[in-house]
């Protein structure tokens, strides 16, 4: 009786022809209903659009070294005259640990002032500008989350790091499901020898230990080159080792789509290979595909986290969030400085968001599993 | 309304089991399902009942409701489940008042009430040798001794006309063939002599002589221990070789009860003869089937009136699709009942 | 049986070899030499090289022969005991690898015992006990433990034990007790400095493992033998431990294979912060020294241990499970 | 008989399943789902292929289209426009051509619908593929197909979700009918239908035959549904064609032992027929390990000594009765008994 039921037409929305529903427009209607997912994809596209706008955002050039303001703690907020303020840091040197020692200069407030001229950068990589979201007279400084060792803004720090860390992932996983789509639909589609190959070719990369694999290719990398060429590089061998499981995962699809009636119906029509591929086995694949990559994505921000973390990712004075971490591997540090630990948090949101956000789609793609 | 069903009173005090006003409701995500609308029926003691009706009327829902074995999202809303364990017990039990994983129902279960499923093949767990999983239902109820079990386990094997009962007891289900497996499930059901066997599509997944083999094992092995048996079935032919008497269900109701001849050559509701009609026959005439039109509504919907008006060739307007027919009484000598307005 | 066993060790020899020759090609990849490392490494103490030894370093290493020449004395030398020197510490790389994996195997051990012991339970109660609001908290901390990084766990839990529990963490052992012979004493110094590193490693994995047994459960527990051992009037606990358990846990004995290697080198950042001598750190010293004998032999050694852990997830598999057969 | 109303032959047609086994995919054995079978369609007629489950029968059906790429034999397809070819040996663009010709209905009509296309999609793509319509010809087509299968129109924009099982067979039926066949392969199409919507479908199957004058290769296991649908019946077991007769010789006065088991052992739907026959014993060989000579003579009572030793081939005893079995000729067996029709009645209403 259960069974029947779950093979009977959704007529819950009595009110509309369910019948003219795609089935893509169900999976949407099915995700929405999980809260828990919805807020993941929000949280994501906050985080985008942050990433996208960091520059503009970001009050400093994330290399700007101050060592007046070196372990600066984050500035104090306040209002005065109308106006968002914030305050001068008056240092003190604390004669026993030979530490300085900060605090707020309540009777010196500095306006805060919006839309400011600071550094020049290019907006979206795009357009030149110097316009930012705020900043405060020069002479003073506005560390909304702290400084680091050497006076770098931490909060300027984090939206650029994003940019490294939010993209990288993601490219990486993005490149890993396009190998591992069209290896997987290959092997699974054609099998014979083909399949063969591939898949002895898969069991010997899935011979290797991933992680040590993947720090013996990263330790490989050559030093002195720009940031964008160890970029490439870290985003390719983080596809290079994560195209087998997916193509695995999309072989068994494929080769179960294959089988199905209505591909063999396609086929007795006199359906190409490519009709066969392109109108049945890619779109009841690419759902599968979408939750496997999403929930690839967190795993993969993770592996260039720790690259960074210990000093085979991306390296300064490129910074990512790994990078920034490097500063807040000692108790001392954490304990003194607790904002160095904010781009652990940014990072367990973001990863967070994806595993919501994937298992959401997993849940709306294949509601009866 | 008020509903007759639970007047009606054609059985004797030999009942094994009676079934009153049954309502089960499945509260899933897409709607509520009406699954049972007040089910009512008895199963004479040392007969065999069939149940029989097409997917999703609620035959197998009735069955797993006297074991107290319907999934979470099943509630039971209303009625009787009455059991005898022997003849002339007063007052019988009602099974519902058990909780479902209660001692008392757990004691029913597989010792007094057992069942079978519709697939052999993952009907057994395949982690456990078939003997394994027959001894486990002796030393629950039977007995304490481990040998004294093992030793019963092959007996029953035997029973069932397995031959080479040691070898099968100690083979895991998946070296069986789907009929041996279903021979070793009822082995299983009968090894504590329950009372009543509760046989769900037991020979649906299997092939034809397969098939002729677990009809002829059960109405031999019935014949030779008296357990009454409720057989579930979509087959009209299977309930001519197996059943004495038969209830036909349809949009969880029973349309129609009486003894199996009584089903096949006076059938009174014209959803009984509609099925009848629809099935090709052997050696009889080609030509045109005559089919019932429309399908089985979906379970969220609900008909006002008699549930089969909307496909039924002799409906009254105004009549069938509004007013819910009551279980009228066509030969009380034998049982008959029908719900239907044309027969009232 | 046997004849299975033996086919997979014979497999196994062969991806070994492929694995090897692979592997050294990755390692000895980056650019400059030991000897630029060795160099740059005595300037800054001060001292200079002549160019004498240089050439004679260059001959001890094989710096200037071909590939396969290299590979070939590598190999060759491996298969009689000796893996080479570690060109940084002059130690042979044997005994310096056999001491770290052996600790960092014992790690992983306890930490799979622990997510073991840990996510089965959880993982049976989360999925008998559906939508319900214990479901709801175990399906959170299991999204919060694959979210939070096991090295930031690490520090978190390094701070709470010693500002507020006052016990000693990092290390292995206490002072006093780094070169004392085997004592109870000893092992309980062992059991406290350990149990940190145990946890954080085994969470990551627990939360994962909690979410598969979940899920396994659940769709075993749809399976119709449930259901007959039900009708046989067996008490649901017995329904859900003797019957449905263990045909879940099928996919979890699968998953050992590669859950064992990836706990021994996950532990390479929770290791660094821990500062514990396990193989992880001494992994990424070799890589970061180009120390290729070394990091080329642990490599190898952790491919051999993931395709030991595939051979035995298989053979633990046909134990659990009847219906696969060993061919 | 003349050839030229001959559709189908297909001669000594063999598919084998290679078994794999061990870590270098070696092949150790074969699974002869198919392994050698003769019979032929004629224009318009309906040739029902019934057996057990693995006896091969829906492998057959699919070799014939080469949605299997069949081991060994011939299938000569005797094309309006090309005349006879043998499909086995046809390159891409002659199988481009032959396959309008030969469509096929699948049994499990939840599987057989892609579920991300709409009703029209899917029934035009066979003609999208063939390049016979596009645009408002298509959707003409498309709607008149719907018509002539029992579905609106109006609900080509609907997807399969929709649709109910009985709806969703008919909707694989108008796109097997969408290219005009002169042969549909129809793979056990009501099996997995309830009682009453059988009926609708096979109703209907009957009716686009007279209609389109199409021949049928109708695959199942239900004799009693065979029987109402077909002129001609083979029995299969164990990937071997055991008899071949038309349908009353078939059922009434069958040759082979195994077909007078088969007979014997449906449960007919009438109380009165409660005999207790001698029933067929043991289970269905496997096809990867069938037993020698004959491969029914393990569980045939009438097993002679050379029935283990000899594979008895098909032969015809005359009027296109083939039988493959060593003493067709010399055994008396029972089919069905002819049975004076019940004649039910619906019930009247007494007072209106």
């Amino acid at each position: 009786m259960a069974v029947d039921a779950a093979k009977l037409p959704n007529t819950a929305h009595a009110t509309e022809d369910v019948g003219t529903i795609p089935q893509w427009k169900l999976m949407v209607r099915r995700f929405r209903k999980s809260k828990l997912s919805v807020s993941g994809l929000i949280l994501l596209i906050i985080l985008y659009t942050l990433m996208l706008l960091s520059d503009f955002i970001a009050p400093y050039q994330h290399n700007r070294i101050d060592s007046n303001y070196a372990w600066a703690p984050p500035s104090q907020l306040g209002f005065a005259n109308g106006k968002v303020v914030t305050y001068a840091l008056k240092q003190t040197l604390d004669e026993v640990r030979f530490e300085w020692i900060y605090a707020p200069d309540l009777e010196n407030p500095i306006p805060v002032e919006f839309f400011v001229q600071g550094y020049p950068y290019k907006f979206l990589g795009i357009i030149p500008s110097s316009l930012h979201l705020f900043g405060v007279p020069e002479g003073s400084q506005i560390n909304l989350i702290g400084a680091d060792k050497d006076g770098k803004d931490v909060f300027s720090r984090l939206l650029k790091g994003s940019q490294i860390s939010l993209t990288l992932g993601f490219v990486g996983v993005l490149i890993s499901v396009i190998i591992g789509s069209i290896v997987g639909t290959a092997s699974g589609y054609f099998g014979g020898p083909i399949d063969n190959i591939i898949q002895r070719l898969i069991e010997l990369l899935r011979s290797f230990p991933d992680i040590p694999l993947f720090l013996g290719l990263a330790a490989a990398l050559p030093m002195g080159v720009p940031v964008e060429v160890r970029f490439f590089l870290i985003t390719i061998i983080i596809a290079m080792i994560g195209w087998t499981g997916l193509a695995r995962e999309v072989r068994a699809k494929v080769m179960a789509f294959r089988a199905s009636d209505y591909t063999s119906a396609a086929i007795a029509a006199g359906g190409s290979h490519w009709h066969v591929i392109t109108r049945h086995l890619i779109p009841n694949a690419m759902s599968h595909i979408i939750v496997v990559g999403t929930l690839a994505i967190p795993g993969a921000i993770g592996s260039e986290t720790a690259l960074s973390f210990l000093g085979l990712g991306i390296l300064p004075p490129a910074v990512s969030w790994g990078v920034m971490l490097r500063d807040a591997q000692t108790i001392e540090a954490i304990t003194n400085y607790p904002w160095m630990l904010l781009p652990v948090g940014v990072l367990i949101i973001s990863v967070l968001s994806f595993y919501l956000l994937g298992d959401g789609i997993r849940d709306a793609v294949d509601p009866y599993a | 309304m008020t509903t007759q069903a639970t007047s009606i009173n054609l059985t004797s005090h030999d009942d094994v089991v009676r079934v009153e006003d049954l309502k089960v409701n499945f509260y899933t995500q897409l709607g509520v399902v009406n699954a049972l609308n007040g089910v009512s029926f008895n199963i004479p003691r040392g007969r065999v009942l069939g149940i029989v009706g097409e997917s999703g009327c609620g035959k197998s829902i009735t069955g797993l409701s006297i074991m107290q074995l319907v999934v979470a999202a099943g509630r039971t809303e209303a009625g009787r489940i009455m059991f005898r364990e022997f003849a002339g017990q007063e007052p019988p039990i009602n099974i519902l008042e058990y909780g479902k994983n209660s001692p008392e129902m757990r004691k029913i279960r597989g010792n007094n009430i057992s069942m079978i499923f519709q697939e052999p093949m993952s009907s057994l767990n395949p982690c456990y040798t078939v003997g394994n999983q027959i001894e486990e239902a002796i030393l629950l109820h039977q007995t304490d001794d481990k040998s004294e079990a093992s030793k019963r386990a092959v007996e029953v094997l035997t029973k069932v006309g397995m031959p080479n009962p040691d070898r099968i007891a100690a083979s895991f289900p998946h070296e069986l063939s789907g009929g041996m497996r279903q021979r070793a499930m009822i082995a299983m059901a009968l090894s504590c002599n329950p009372t009543l066997l509760i046989a769900d599509e037991p020979t649906t997944a299997l092939d034809v002589t397969t098939e002729a083999q677990i009809l002829d094992l059960m109405r031999g092995l019935q014949s030779e221990i008296g357990t009454s048996i409720m057989f579930i079935t979509h087959n009209m032919g299977v309930v001519a070789q197996m059943c004495d008497e038969v209830a036909v269900m349809y949009m969880g109701r029973v349309v129609e009860r009486a003894t199996v001849d009584d089903i096949f050559y006076e059938p009174r509701h014209p959803y009984t003869i509609s099925l009848l009609q629809s099935i090709p026959r052997l050696g009889r005439s080609k030509g045109r089937l005559s089919s019932i039109e429309g399908s089985v509504p979906d379970p969220y919907s609900t008909t006002p009136g008699c549930s089969f008006h909307p496909r039924c060739p002799v409906a009254i307007k105004g009549l069938c699709d509004t007013i819910v027919p009551e279980e009228t009484i066509v030969d009380a000598a034998k049982g008959h009942t029908v719900r239907c307005h044309l027969n009232s | 049986m046997l004849n299975f066993i033996a086919r997979r060790l014979i497999n196994m020899v062969v991806l070994l070899v492929v694995v090897s020759f692979v592997g050294f090609f990755i390692i000895q990849l980056p650019p400059g030499s030991i000897l630029d490392v060795q160099l740059s490494k005595m300037r800054a103490l001060g001292g200079d090289i002549s160019r004498d030894q240089m050439k004679a370093m260059a001959e001890r290493y094989g710096i200037n022969q071909p590939f396969t020449t290299r590979y070939y004395k590598w190999v060759s030398r491996s298969l009689q005991g000796d893996f080479g020197t570690s060109f940084a510490t002059d130690q042979s790389v044997g005994d310096r690898i056999w001491g770290r994996l052996s600790i960092s195997l014992g790690l992983s051990l306890f930490a799979l015992l622990f997510t073991w012991l840990v996510s089965i339970p959880i993982g049976v109660y989360s999925a008998t006990h559906r939508y319900t609001v214990p479901d709801y908290l175990v399906t959170l901390f299991q999204f919060i433990g694959l979210a939070i990084p096991g090295f930031l766990l690490a520090l978190v839990m390094l701070i709470i034990a010693t500002r507020y529990l006052n016990q000693q963490v990092g290390g292995l052992y206490s002072s006093e007790f780094q070169d004392a012979p085997m004592s109870i004493a000893k092992f309980r110094n062992l059991i406290e400095h350990v149990w940190i590193a145990v946890l954080v490693l085994a969470l990551g994995a627990t939360a994962g493992l909690t979410r598969v047994m979940r899920a396994n459960l659940l769709d075993v527990l749809n399976m119709q033998y449930i259901q007959t051992a039900r009708a046989k009037g067996l008490d649901e606990a017995v329904v859900i431990w003797k019957h449905a358990v263990r045909n879940a846990i099928h996919p979890l004995v699968a998953s050992l294979g590669t859950l064992l290697p990836a706990l021994v080198v996950g532990e390479t950042l929770v290791a660094q912060v821990l500062s514990l001598p396990t193989i992880g750190p001494m992994y990424l010293d070799a890589l970061r020294q180009q120390d290729m004998y070394l990091a080329g032999t642990i490599l190898i050694m952790l491919s051999a241990l993931l395709l030991i852990g595939n051979l035995v997830s298989d053979l633990l598999l046909a134990w659990v499970d009847p219906r696969v057969r060993l061919e | 008989m003349t050839t030229d109303d001959m559709l189908l032959e297909v001669r000594g047609l063999k598919k084998h399943f290679p078994i794999r086994t061990g870590l270098m995919r070696r092949v150790t054995g074969m699974v002869k789902a198919v392994d050698g079978i003769n019979f032929h369609i004629r224009k318009g007629e309906t040739l029902g292929l019934v057996g057990e489950s693995g006896c091969g029968k829906s492998t057959a059906g699919r070799a014939i289209l080469r949605l299997h790429e069949p081991t060994a034999g011939e299938v000569i397809f005797n094309d309006p426009v090309l005349g006879k070819i043998d499909v086995t040996q046809a390159d891409r663009e002659t199988m481009m051509k032959l396959r309008p010709n030969m469509q096929i209905i699948f049994q499990d009509p939840f599987t057989s619908l892609n579920p991300r296309l709409t009703v029209g999609q899917i029934v035009g793509e066979p003609l999208e593929i063939q390049h016979r319509a596009r645009g408002t010809e298509l959707s003409d087509r498309v709607a008149e197909l719907l018509k002539e299968v029992g579905i609106r129109p109006e609900n080509m924009t609907r997807y399969p979700h929709a649709f109910s099982g009985g709806q969703r067979q008919r909707i694989g039926i108008a796109r097997a009918l969408a290219l005009n066949p002169s042969l549909i392969i129809c793979d056990e199409p009501v099996s997995a239908l309830d009682v009453s919507i059988q009926a609708q479908v096979l109703n209907l199957l009957d009716e686009l035959q007279a209609k389109y004058g199409m021949a049928y290769l109708f695959i199942g296991h239900d004799l009693s549904v065979i029987e109402h649908i077909s002129d001609r019946v083979a029995v299969m077991y164990v990937g071997y064609i055991v008899e071949m007769a038309k349908t009353d010789k078939l059922y009434f006065s069958p040759k082979h032992p195994y077909t007078e088991a088969l007979l014997n052992a449906i449960p007919k739907a009438d109380p009165r027929l409660r005999t207790r026959p001698v029933r067929l014993q043991g289970d269905v060989p496997s096809p990867a390990n069938p037993p020698s000579g004959c491969y029914f003579h393990p569980r045939c009572r009438y097993a002679k000594d050379i029935c283990s030793v000899e594979r008895p081939p098909l032969t015809d005893i005359g009027d296109e009765h083939f039988v493959a079995c060593h003493f067709a000729r010399e055994l008396s067996l029972t089919g069905v008994q002819a049975l004076s029709d019940i004649t039910l009645e619906m019930p009247k209403p007494r007072s209106l």
